[in-house]
């Protein structure tokens, strides 16, 4: 009996509903790209972006293809190579909704669902127009007796569960335990999530947990309901220790993608092969 | 005389406002910050002291293995010494604004957005706010949007915030009580009446003004040739338009 | 320049002061026995042990050598030996004052801390008789508009800062990493506390943050103030992956220490080992 | 017939209470929940279904790697069916004390404490009871501390809660509109009239209540040729005292 499902890369990309609130990995924790492909080409919609805590050029993609309603993050960009530009353009234009946040909101709206709270505190962020307009966060009077200040306003941030969540993951071993390393934000967003699906390089033919050292670098295989190998499956997104970014291929999308047009002419090519 | 890169400079002058710090954190896309953080740490160990760098986006300099939030929570802690924000605009009151301008329901130019802005400009003691354009369009009087606010009122928490600003042609002291910069430096070839003409906001002026100090040559050495290969190693691209390694 | 200090079993003890709040860690996380019994040798006085959960044989022995006024714990037993005899002794006649807490609880306070908020929610706990004696412990109805259920009481925790932990770990790198493997509530605690110090069975002649993989079972110097080395210093403890519980000196101490006579007969031949 | 231990009936009652679920989780101190858990899952795989196992006081069947607090969080998130409670005190509904008996400022006979109980009384929907001691001593009236209560008020959030209860003597399950145990089982020497003279608390009876069931000889077989094996692993002299394993 096989320890987990494993699928193939369309059968995981048929389980993002449209609507659905997607968790999106930053570009150091494993970006499944060759996932987002098949997904825009299944002309998905309305899909809200969760960013922990931001996205390249998937979440740039997935915009300029007319699948995403909703982006909740700290930042969209393209790093060296500049402001991710359908992004930046669909929010000029109306196009989508941008739920502006900052890097610990993120994990600490994660955490919470992680433990089933329906809130957790935060510090810092009063005062900034960020906060100004959530009106999902709350503000109230730090109401402990004996911690923090007296008068103190706390920012509360609501628990968010994830409908569904896919990385790229370097290795997985035969019972579908994640092999993820220092990348732990990804157990944060699985354990937040309802649906976890891995893409991944390959399966090793070993347990993982045998070793008490190398268990200790895994996403428990409990948490994952369906893995896929996908060779290259981050291109041209970095996999941290196994390759890098493919630059040339970010910089050439960077350049395309300033116009709808370029972007278009570039997705039609990207997208055939 | 050694002929000196306008962002050999600038690393010197960064590491200068570095040299007491136990731990030092370099965020997202900052080579220059990067670059003063490590040769200070090199300078740190020529003399027997102990000074920890965090770059976020090394593998070699990440000290965290509780995953991205570390940064966060690790500051929060109050065990970053010295941390590096920048902005899209950089207002009088040491406001930043990472988001974009015009009003923010219609707005004209979205960037990226935020980043951890808005706790770390609350919690880590010395930020120093780098910009390397220095001109009205990113020194304002008043950001469009508030990624993170220069000051708070008393009853916030807020032990951490803007300690200097450091831009291509000059370094401000931020003055907490007055909420106003002060500058303390200009570049060499830069003179006090087109600094202010190329300042968006008003800011006061150190009796003793300045010029950027050169940096010795023990220090341009450690820079070049070690600095330089440590570098290259998160920011290949800089490294090389730098200093061709 | 090491990366690290390196002290003397004798000097990391001079660091705990009389009255200092104390993170101790349960029996799989590593417990640093060589450690407490030059504690109490020393004659420690008013230590509160601020367990995470647990504690067995390490409490016990310094309730019973009078160090300790306070306990918060959500369990003090010597495990399949029974109870502490000198907790259950020192709680039955008012000698310590016993904080009496669960699980969750304990991690949560110490997590509100290493996220620097003055308070974490935390579900389930309510009506019990714990909550009932947690003066500390706050319910407010829950204030979020859009998260959990309307009118559902939340239990707040005080954030809790530790003055002082110290824990024996298997290894430590030659830059004063520490592997913790799996025992990731060891990074809870050092997240939490002033000081932290370390005893080890070695030091290694490598950098463990060169490989990721072996970097993600690591607990980072930064957070370490000292570190010793100590042979069989988790002794009668197991310290897991390297060697297990010595069952026979820990059941003789559980028969021994049932009577404050036979505890301290007992102690007088641990302590002139 | 093949003469069966008392822990091995208990295992093989227990057992028949887990086959619905995906995740199990066993506690400290739990050798016959743990080799119920393990028995399960075993037959589960010769059916070819997954059933996942955590023994928290196993390397070799714990799942976590986030530490001791994942327990409780995976608890919290709805991931795990099955937990097991004890106690030095349970009570008529279902609250359990693992504490101590007389008043708790001036406490009698001090026991080690709650655990984790007070969370995972109220997360994990099905929690089973398990008091190998069934006497008035155990199961009483009312218990003197509550270290998690058996039911909460409409407003509390709790999906979870009891739903049996397992001594050496008798099966009962909850009812939690009633607020009431009722007798399922007894065990095979039992009868009901020593079953209520032993428990301090009043109970409703079953209509069709029923000896405990002796396992088959196919789950004899994989208990004892097997799950001994695994069981000693970490409940080395539990698996002695029962298998001479």
């Amino acid at each position: 009996m096989k320890q987990f499902d494993e699928l193939s890369l369309l059968e995981i990309v048929d389980e993002v509903k449209d609507g659905d609130l997607i968790g999106i990995p930053a570009d150091y924790s494993g970006v499944p790209m060759e996932f987002t492909k098949e997904l825009i080409k299944k002309g998905i919609k309305d899909l809200k972006l969760y960013c922990l805590p931001l996205t390249t050029i998937q979440g740039d993609m997935l915009i300029g293809s007319g699948c995403v309603s909703e982006v909740e993050a700290a930042a969209v960009t393209l790093g060296e190579f500049g402001l991710a530009p359908r992004f930046s353009e669909a929010v000029e234009s109306g196009k989508i909704i941008i739920k502006d946040s900052t890097c610990p909101a993120l994990h600490a709206q994660l955490q919470a669902t992680e433990k089933s709270v329906p809130f957790m505190p935060l510090r810092g962020v009063i005062g900034s127009d960020i906060q100004k307009y959530r009106k999902d966060w709350q503000i109230i009077e730090n109401p402990m007796k004996f911690s923090g200040n007296k008068n103190e306003p706390i920012l509360l941030l609501p628990a968010v569960q994830l409908d569904i969540l896919i990385f790229h993951a370097p290795c997985v071993d035969k019972n579908g335990n994640i092999q993820i390393g220092r990348r732990r934000e990804l157990a944060t967003l699985a354990h937040a999530s309802k649906n976890v699906f891995v893409t991944t390089e390959r399966i090793l033919d070993i347990d993982l947990f045998d070793d008490e050292l190398s268990a200790a670098t895994c996403l428990p295989a409990l948490y994952i309901d369906g893995i896929s190998v996908v060779k290259n499956g981050a291109w041209p997104c970095a996999l941290p220790g196994v390759y890098g970014a493919d630059n040339d291929e970010i910089k050439k999308y960077s350049i395309a993608a300033k116009t709808q047009k370029g972007f278009e002419d570039y997705m039609k090519n990207y997208l055939s092969n | 005389m050694i002929e000196l890169k306008r962002e050999e400079l600038l690393i010197s002058e960064l590491a200068d406002l570095l040299v007491n710090d136990k731990h030092i954190a370099v965020g997202a896309a900052s080579p220059i910050p990067g670059a003063a953080a490590l040769l200070v740490k090199e300078e740190a160990k020529l003399q027997n002291n102990r000074l920890r760098v965090t770059i976020l986006h090394s593998n070699k300099y990440n000290n965290f293995t509780d995953g991205a939030r570390e940064l966060f929570d690790c500051a929060a802690q109050g065990r970053i010494d010295t941390f590096f924000l920048g902005g899209v605009q950089i207002d009088g009151e040491a406001n930043i604004n990472l988001v974009g301008t015009g009003s923010y329901e219609k707005i004209q130019k979205r960037f990226p957005g935020s980043f951890g802005s808005a706790l770390m400009y609350f919690v880590v003691p010395q930020i120093i706010l780098f910009r390397e354009e220095h001109s009205p369009r990113t020194l304002v009087d008043k950001v469009e949007f508030i990624s993170a606010p220069g000051f708070s009122d008393e009853n916030i928490y807020r032990p951490g915030g803007p300690k200097f600003l450091l831009t291509n042609r000059a370094l401000f002291k931020f003055n907490k009580q007055k909420k106003r910069f002060c500058l303390l430096k200009i570049n060499n070839n830069e003179n006090l009446e087109n600094i202010i003409k190329l300042t968006g906001f008003k800011f006061d002026v150190d009796d003793k003004i300045t010029n950027m100090s050169v940096p010795n040559k023990t220090r341009i050495d450690i820079l070049r040739n070690k600095i330089s290969y440590m570098v290259s190693e998160f920011y290949p691209e800089f490294a090389d338009k730098i200093w061709g390694v």
